[in-house]
């Protein structure tokens, strides 16, 4: 009997497995920061200049995020965040479903954001069944934009728009773009951290990539 | 005895390590500056000097230090001077000193500054010993003054500068902490993103947000009238349902 | 006579024009070494009497030229088509006729080999399909236009026959300059893919539904494979080159059989699949298109 | 989504099986080999093994109405995760990538593991012509359960068309008296593009079949 004929081993203890050698892509290493419209071009110029993906022109997304929440059975923790996005421009793509945990800004030495994510592609009725699974839509937008590729680091230049009730085209939030650096990684390559500020400071002054903490900006208002 | 001479030796030996670098140093910096004064890069040459001066207090370290008092108890006897070329000498200087005449003997061998040097030393440190406090702080103070405002002027024309050269691209400032902060709270909480409940964080209490109907939207049986994406008609069965759904509440 | 004295003007202005270049390029050789040790103290002024030296015989060589040549008597122009734009270009790697040229002759050569080949061996065997037996010269011209259909024929003769199925679907593709190849989608039972030659079919591969189509590569799934084969031979089966408008109809109708292809068990065992080969029944009869398996046909 | 492959997984019983009877207390191993040994008989070669498992997520009393989460795995499709969520009479599904499993995880607040009710089919796969044949003995908890044969015929897509087909491979195999009975899921969807979420849904009804019959016992 060759080895062929082995008995497959079971999903839970692949996992287990690759949970062990950690190399599950689990945290997010994250900047923010924003353009106004006016400056976008420029942005996207020094984009093309630095990035990887560029050789068929510029990559453009499309896609509506619907955020839900699940309450704690025990009324304990926070509810639980997932949102689903998916493509508008390519309606045969998996739906993407995303857990984010908490973000964890550190202390100042931290170059950035970190917080656990867990990516998932999904195809099938992801809605409904989230729905069914006791989940409830808390917003939905939608994004329209660039994205970048640099190394293992995504950027993402993209307006944000309110879903209209109507048939009326959709209303952006802000006369910006927002930008995003980041990069999904396993536990501990803090390393990345930093040459995701290396990169940061090659846009500025024309944008300005931060820790941005929206839990605390939240209560501000 | 013996062990006097070793360490005279060692020190020596020291001191002799710590000339030749400062020479290889002072010769790179020459034959950069012969060579290179075309491309060369300023600031890293004025890095050159920051060795010199390196090699010249490790030097002046080793001369003070207890190791040297042997030194300072031997006397180096000029046993002949001659006009003529002495070939041993002018090896050992690479053919600088070519014979131990009579002017080069007192510069070489000088264990004292110059004469005139010496005076003017003590002049300064007479003048220094004479000032008062008062003075001297107020001096002090002066020279902060005009080095801080010799530093606005120089931060000031920095930012000029920078301003300019993001004006001279066309721009105004190009990003806004406040769209900043607005966009990133929108999509991480959904502020301003929920029809009707304009800043709601994300834990907010009350009718869940009533999105609206999108693409795909599954379809709603009776059972699934509970859920918050059904039409804003049937606002009373969410209410009834909610009863049936404690955790939605 | 005349022309022997043609050839030794012809001979003495094709040596006078050697001459004027091999001065031309020792003045441009001069030119190019510039100063010499030989040339002494005042190199200057004897490197510029040379170079005029030089130029002076060069001018003498160019006017024994003109001499020469105007001496020629004016020849008849040939005719030699394009390649009498040879002379105007003159920079070899730009106009990459000379291998063209090449291969163009070469092709020829093959194709006159090959049809003087194709004529023995065709005038030999009287292929019952050829239309060669017949003898008849009108048809043969006939045949000849079914190689050679305009792209716009072809294509109402596929679409008419696409037209009259709702579950197969046709579509024409060319890929390959004016030849069709045709895509056949039949239900979700199989694809198959047609290449054409004008009217007439050439080749033909069958796959399943989730495959991809291309017409080489041959499908994964045995049965397909055996269905590709059953296609080859209805195609030669329905081949005529007269009627080729009904061939591919026939072919065509054929091929639709194969809608129930898993469903319908075979006419003879009455089995969905034989009991050696564990494949469908995967023939379908030419004429009443009931299925068979290949080991139950006979 | 990738498009799948005719299949009908059917059940071996013991009654059913009467032709060869089978002693009480060596029925899987044995019925395994019996039929390993017909099917190579056929022609066809081993390629491998193949496993598909299932665990059920309960969820949280506080929650309401009890709804149940299937998370299933086919090793035909390894780098997939299979979800279904049965709520009331409505069947939902997910299929996802493996991270799926570690979500799972993360909603262990609101959807609690029946650990002794985790089930699994596993055994040989062969190959034979077009058809894929995977004979697999069922276990629940370590416990023997039965034995699903399951047989994949890959040229077809549709379901309806190649049913006599498939029926009669498998009498051919099993004997002409085992009863073959498409699933309520398939018969659902005879008419449509067959995908591996339909294999997964009929595998999710035969190992429901068999934990009923477990809780009964248990009764």
């Amino acid at each position: 009997m060759s080895a062929a004929n082995l008995a497959p081993i079971t999903a839970t203890d692949s996992l287990s497995q690759a949970l062990k050698a950690n190399i599950i892509p689990n945290q997010e290493y994250l900047l923010q920061g924003s353009v106004l419209d006016s400056a976008v071009e420029v942005l996207l110029h020094r984009l093309r200049g630095l990035c990887d993906n560029v050789d068929a022109g510029t990559e453009t997304f499309d896609d509506q995020e619907v955020c839900f929440s699940l309450r704690d059975p025990n009324q304990q923790a926070a509810p639980l965040m997932l949102r689903v996005r998916k493509a508008l421009d390519a309606r045969d793509m998996p739906f993407q479903l995303r857990y984010i945990g908490q973000p964890d800004l550190g202390d100042k030495s931290r170059p950035t954001v970190v917080r656990s994510s867990l990516d998932i592609a999904c195809s099938g009725m992801l809605i409904e069944f989230l729905n069914e699974l006791g989940c409830r839509i808390e917003f939905e937008y939608s994004v329209k934009g660039y994205m970048f590729r640099k190394g293992r680091m995504k950027i993402t230049v993209s307006k944000v728009f309110k879903i209209s009730q109507s048939s009326m085209s959709p209303e952006p939030i802000s006369q910006s773009y927002l930008v995003e650096l980041s990069v999904l990684a396993p536990q501990g390559q803090d390393a990345i951290g930093e040459d995701m500020r290396a990169f940061a400071d090659q846009l500025r002054p024309l944008v300005q990539l931060d820790k941005i903490d929206y839990k605390r900006l939240g209560h501000m208002s | 005895m013996q062990r006097e001479e070793k360490q005279l030796e060692a020190t020596l030996h020291a001191i002799l390590n710590r000339v030749n670098d400062l020479k290889t140093a002072i010769q790179a910096l020459i034959s950069k500056l012969e060579n290179e004064y075309e491309t060369i890069n300023w600031p890293t040459f004025l890095d050159n000097y920051a060795i010199l001066s390196g090699h010249l207090t490790g030097l002046s370290k080793i001369l003070q230090s207890e190791v040297a008092p042997s030194l300072r108890s031997v006397v180096v006897l000029p046993l002949q001077l001659g006009c003529e070329r002495d070939e041993a000498l002018a090896r050992l200087t690479e053919g600088r000193v070519p014979a131990c005449t009579h002017d080069l003997v007192p510069d070489l061998l000088r264990t004292k500054p110059e004469p005139q040097a010496e005076q003017r030393l003590q002049q300064f440190n007479h003048k220094a010993s004479t000032l008062s406090h008062d003075t001297a702080q107020k001096q002090v103070a002066q020279f902060t003054k005009v080095i801080s405002h010799v530093w606005e002027i120089i931060s000031k024309g920095r930012e000029d500068w920078e301003g300019e050269s993001m004006r001279s691209a066309g721009m105004q400032p190009t990003h806004s902490i406040a769209d900043t902060h607005a966009l990133v709270t929108a999509v991480g909480t959904g502020k301003g993103l929920r029809p009707g409940m304009p800043s709601m964080g994300p834990s907010g209490v009350g009718a869940p947000g009533l999105g609206p109907s999108r693409g795909p939207a599954p379809q709603l049986g009776p059972a699934a009238a509970a859920m918050p994406k059904a039409p804003s008609a049937i606002k009373t069965n969410i209410k009834a349902a909610n009863q049936i759904h404690p955790y939605q509440r | 006579m005349n022309q022997a004295i043609n050839v030794e003007q012809l001979n003495s202005a094709l040596s006078s024009l050697r001459t004027v270049r091999s001065n031309v390029s020792l003045v441009f050789e001069t030119l190019s070494n510039g100063l010499r040790a030989d040339h002494g103290e005042d190199g200057k002024d004897k490197f510029l009497m040379e170079l005029q030296e030089l130029l002076y015989i060069v001018s003498n060589n160019l006017r024994d030229l003109e001499q020469t040549v105007n001496a020629l008597p004016i020849p008849v122009p040939f005719n030699l088509g394009n390649t009498t734009y040879l002379s105007q270009e003159t920079t070899q790697d730009r106009q990459a006729l000379y291998t063209q040229l090449v291969n163009s002759y070469k092709w020829t050569d093959k194709i006159h080999e090959y049809s003087s080949f194709a004529q023995t061996l065709l005038s030999q065997n009287s292929l019952k399909r050829s239309y060669i037996n017949s003898g008849s010269t009108k048809r043969r011209g006939k045949l000849q236009s079914n190689h050679n259909v305009a792209p716009l024929q072809v294509d109402n003769v596929i679409n008419n026959i696409d037209r009259s199925y709702n579950d197969m679907k046709i579509t024409i593709s060319r890929p390959f300059a004016s030849n069709a190849v045709v895509s056949i989608n039949l239900s979700h039972v199989l694809k198959a893919v047609v290449a054409f030659k004008g009217l007439l079919m050439e080749w033909v591969m069958v796959k399943g539904y989730g495959e991809t189509l291309d017409l080489w590569t041959e499908s994964r799934h045995h049965v397909f494979r055996k269905v590709t084969e059953s296609a080859h031979a209805a195609m030669l089966h329905f081949y005529s080159p007269t009627l080729p408008e009904l061939a591919v109809r026939s072919f065509m109708t054929w091929l639709h059989s194969y809608v129930n292809l898993f469903s319908d068990p075979c006419k003879k065992c009455g089995c969905h699949l034989h009991h050696t080969s564990l494949l469908p029944p995967a023939w379908r009869d030419f004429r009443t298109l009931e299925p068979f398996h290949d080991e139950c046909k006979q | 989504m990738k498009r799948g492959k005719a299949t009908i997984i059917c059940e071996v019983k013991n009654g059913s099986y009467s032709q060869y009877p089978v002693p009480e207390n060596k029925t899987g191993t044995y019925v395994i080999e019996l039929l390993t040994k017909r099917i190579l008989a056929l022609g066809a070669s081993q390629q491998g093994q193949f496993l598909v498992d299932c665990e059920s997520y309960l969820s949280h009393p506080q929650m309401g109405t009890t709804k149940t989460v299937h998370i299933l795995h086919n090793s035909e499709q390894p780098a997939s995760v299979f979800s279904i969520l049965e709520s009331g009479t409505k069947n939902i599904h997910v299929i996802a990538d493996g991270l799926f499993d570690l979500l799972m995880m993360k909603l262990s607040q609101h959807y609690t593991s029946k650990k002794q009710t985790k089930i699994e089919s596993k055994g040989p796969r062969f190959e034979l012509g077009d058809f894929c044949v995977k004979l697999g003995s069922v276990t629940m908890n370590q416990n023997f359960k039965g034995i699903l044969v399951e047989v994949e015929y890959r040229p077809c897509v549709m379901a309806n068309a190649v049913w006599g087909l498939l029926r009669e491979f498998l009498q051919g195999l099993l004997g002409p008296t085992v009863p073959v009975q498409p699933t309520q899921h398939l018969m659902s969807r005879m008419n449509e593009i067959y995908t591996p979420i339909d294999t997964i849904y009929q595998y999710l009804e035969h190992f429901s079949a068999y934990r009923k019959v477990t809780g009964m016992r248990n009764n």
